[in-house]
C-alpha cells in the first residue's frame, strides 16, 4: 500500500498521507504488548508468520519479538524459540515450583539401620560379610533401599573368589549423619564410655543368651522371619 | 453477545408494544410484573414518578381484553389483575381511619419500588455483560503447565541409631570371639543361585531333596538349614513362573519340574 | 524459626546465624520471578496462600505482587486480582487479536442473565428472594445452568423458616467478567443509594412481620457486609 502510493504520485498528496497513516503500523511497544499477549494466550508455540498475519498491517513480529524477548531475560518466565516458532515458557531454573513435594518421613527399620551401621563401620563390605556381622541373611530389599536412598553404593568388587561386589557410604550419608568420613564415626571404646555398649541390649531387642553357640538356633530364626518379611 | 441479547430484547419488546392494540401476547411476557413493567415504561416517565393509579388501569385494560380474545391467562395474571383492582379501589377510596391495613399509597409505593427493582436488575445486568469478558476480550494462559505431584518418602535415622544398632550387633560379638559360625546357614540366596543352575535339567518330577548341597548332610544343624532355604528358593522360582512344584500327600517327598515353554 | 533464634539469645550466635540463612527468604526479585513463573503457569487464578505454599519458607508473596503487578502495568498481559486470588490476563484492548482463542460462550437465556445479575447484586439471595425481584418463578434449569457455569454456587443458609438455600457469586464470575471482588460490581454504589439492594417486604405481609422484619434485617446487613468482605 505504502509502495503504492510512492509510485501514483498524481494522486492529491492528503489522500495519500491519509491512506499511509490508516494502514501505518502501530508503534513498536504497542506491536511488542501484541506479540506478548498472543504468545501468552496461544496453546501452541506461534511463528513469525502467524503473528505478523494476526497482527495490524505494516507490524514487525520479528522486531518485536527481538525486544520482548530482551525484556523477559532474567524473567520468571522467557521467550523461547521452540523449532520456528515462539513461546513463553517457565525460566528452567523455577521448574521446582512446577512440583508439589509431599514428603513423608518414615523411620528406617531395624533392619536397615544395622546394614547401614554394618557399610559404615566395615566399608567396603560384601553382603556375605555383612550376613556374618549381622548373624542374619541380609534381604535384597534392605539394600536396595539404602542405595535408593543413596546412602550406599558400590564399592570396587573383592578380588576373591566370585568376586563379590563391595558396599561403601556415601557422601550424602556423611552429610546427613554430619560426618566428616566414615572414621569419623565413634569406635566401639567410645560407644561404651558414651554408655551405648552396656553388656545389656538396648530395650527390645532379641534377649541375649551367654554363650555363642546356642544362639545360632536363634539366629537363624530370626534369619527366617526376616527371609519372610518382605 | 449480551448487548445484543438485551438490545433484540428491546426491540421485540418495543414491536410487541407496538402491535398490542391487535394482539396480547401474553408469552411474550415474564409475568406480570414484567408486563407492568412495560406498561409503565409507557408513560415515559421515571419509574418513581409512575402513576400506579394508571398502571393498573392499564393492567385491567390488558387482562380485559385478553379475555375478550379468548386467551387463556395464566393464574399469576389474574391475581394480579385482582390484586390491582383492589388496589385502585384503596388508591380512589379515602382510608377508612378504622382498619389498620396499609394504605394505598403504601401498597402503590411498593409496586413501584419493585418495579423500579426490576427494571434496575435488568439495566445493571446488561452492563455487567457489556463488561470485558474472559474468553471473549480478555485471555487465559493458553498452555498451562500442570503442577506435578512428587511423593517422596523420607527415611530417617540419627546417628545415634546408627550407632545404636552398631552397638547392638557388636555387643553379642563380646560374648564369643569372632568366628565365622554363619557355616551351618545356607541362604535362600544360595539355595536360589544353586537351584537355577540346575533347573533346566529337570525336565521330569525330582525330588526336591536330590538338589541339597553336596556335603550338607553330615550335620543335622546344617541339613535342617538347606532343606528350609531350598525349599524357600523353590517356592520362589514356582513365583517366577520357572518351576512347578508338588507333593502328594503331608510329609510325602516334594517335587518339583521346570515349566514348560508354552 | 527465626523468631525462635532471637528469643533464645542464650543459643550460640554461630547456630542463630546458621539458622537464620537457612531459612532466609530469597531477595524479593527472585520472590517475583517465581510469583510470575507460577501465575504464567496456570490459566486459574491462584491465592496468595497458595504462592507462599508453593515459595521457599520466608517468602511474601503478597509483596512480590505488588512489584509484579506494577512490572505489567500497560503491557500485552497483565496482573490482576481476582476475589483473594491473583492472575495474568491479556490487556482487554488487545482481544481483537485473539478471535483464534475465542471460545464461543454458551449463549444465556435472558432469565439466566438477569437471574445471574441478581446474585452478584443481592447476594447472598435465596430462590424466593430472585422470584419476588423477578416477579416470576425461576426455573430450575436457569439456576442449574449458572451452577454449572460455576458462575454461582450455594451460600450459607438463611436463618428464617425453611432455612432456605442462598446464592452467591464465585470467584470463575469475578474472573469471567474481570472483576476484583462483587464491590466492583458495576453500578453497585447507585443502587445501594437509591436504596434498591434493600430487602423491602410488601406493606402489611404477614402476622410475623416483628421476628420476620428483624431476622430480614439482619439478614440484609449480613448480606451487605458478606459483599463487601472480599
Amino acid at each position: 500500500m505504502t509502495d503504492d502510493t510512492e509510485f501514483q504520485s498524481d494522486r492529491p498528496v492528503e489522500q495519500g498521507e491519509d491512506r499511509q497513516s490508516l494502514f501505518e503500523a502501530p508503534p513498536m511497544v504497542e506491536q511488542e504488548r501484541m506479540v506478548e499477549a498472543i504468545l501468552f494466550a496461544t496453546a501452541e508455540p506461534v511463528t513469525v508468520k502467524d503473528l505478523n498475519d494476526r497482527m495490524p498491517h505494516g507490524a514487525d513480529a520479528a522486531e518485536a519479538l527481538v525486544h520482548l524477548r530482551k525484556r523477559y531475560e532474567g524473567r520468571g518466565v522467557n521467550v523461547v524459540k521452540v523449532g520456528d516458532a515462539w513461546a513463553v515458557r517457565t525460566a528452567p531454573d523455577l521448574g521446582f515450583l512446577m512440583q508439589k513435594e509431599t514428603v513423608e518421613s518414615r523411620k528406617l527399620s531395624r533392619a536397615a539401620i544395622e546394614t547401614l551401621a554394618i557399610i559404615a563401620y566395615h566399608q567396603p563390605v560384601t553382603r556375605a560379610e555383612i550376613e556374618e556381622i549381622r548373624g542374619v541373611s541380609v534381604s535384597r530389599g534392605t539394600v536396595d533401599q539404602l542405595l535408593e536412598m543413596e546412602w550406599v553404593r558400590f564399592g570396587r568388587r573383592r578380588m576373591t573368589p566370585g568376586r563379590p561386589v563391595t558396599f561403601v557410604v556415601t557422601q550424602d550419608f556423611l552429610d546427613h549423619f554430619g560426618l566428616e568420613s566414615a572414621r569419623d564415626l565413634p569406635g566401639l571404646k567410645e560407644l561404651r564410655a558414651a554408655g551405648l555398649l552396656e553388656n545389656r541390649p538396648p530395650p527390645g531387642t532379641t534377649p541375649q543368651v551367654g554363650e555363642g553357640d546356642l544362639d545360632a538356633d536363634e539366629e537363624a530364626q530370626e534369619g527366617q522371619s526376616e527371609l519372610f518379611e518382605d | 453477545m449480551n448487548d445484543a441479547a438485551t438490545d433484540g430484547f428491546d426491540s421485540s419488546v418495543a414491536d410487541r408494544l407496538a402491535a398490542e392494540a391487535l394482539i396480547v401476547d401474553v408469552d411474550g411476557f415474564e409475568g406480570p410484573l414484567d408486563l407492568l413493567l412495560s406498561l409503565g415504561r409507557t408513560q415515559k416517565v421515571d419509574l418513581r414518578q409512575v402513576s400506579v393509579l394508571q398502571l393498573a388501569r392499564q393492567y385491567l385494560a390488558f387482562v380485559d381484553k385478553a379475555k375478550a380474545l379468548r386467551i387463556e391467562l395464566a393464574a399469576d395474571y389474574l391475581v394480579m389483575a385482582a390484586w390491582l383492582a383492589f388496589l385502585k379501589s384503596r388508591l380512589l377510596l379515602p382510608p377508612d381511619p378504622a382498619e389498620d391495613d396499609p394504605s394505598g399509597e403504601d401498597l402503590a409505593a411498593h409496586l413501584a419500588f419493585q418495579l423500579e427493582r426490576l427494571q434496575a436488575m435488568r439495566d445493571v445486568a446488561a452492563k455487567l455483560m457489556a463488561r470485558d469478558q474472559l474468553g471473549r476480550d480478555f485471555f487465559a494462559r493458553g498452555v498451562t503447565q500442570e503442577v506435578e505431584r512428587v511423593r517422596k518418602v523420607n527415611y530417617t535415622a540419627t546417628l545415634l541409631d546408627l550407632m545404636q544398632g552398631y552397638a547392638r550387633i557388636r555387643t553379642k560379638d563380646e560374648f564369643r570371639p569372632y568366628v565365622m559360625d554363619r557355616d551351618a546357614v545356607f541362604t535362600m540366596e544360595q539355595a536360589l543361585e544353586r537351584l537355577r543352575g540346575l533347573i533346566g535339567f529337570a525336565g521330569a518330577w525330582t525330588d526336591i531333596a536330590t538338589y541339597m548341597p553336596d556335603g550338607w548332610d553330615a550335620d543335622p544343624a546344617r541339613w535342617r538349614s538347606a532343606t528350609a532355604s531350598t525349599f524357600a528358593a523353590s517356592l520362589e522360582l514356582v513365583k517366577e513362573g520357572k518351576v512347578e512344584i508338588r507333593q502328594s500327600d503331608a510329609f510325602a517327598p516334594i517335587e518339583l519340574r521346570r515349566t514348560e515353554a508354552q
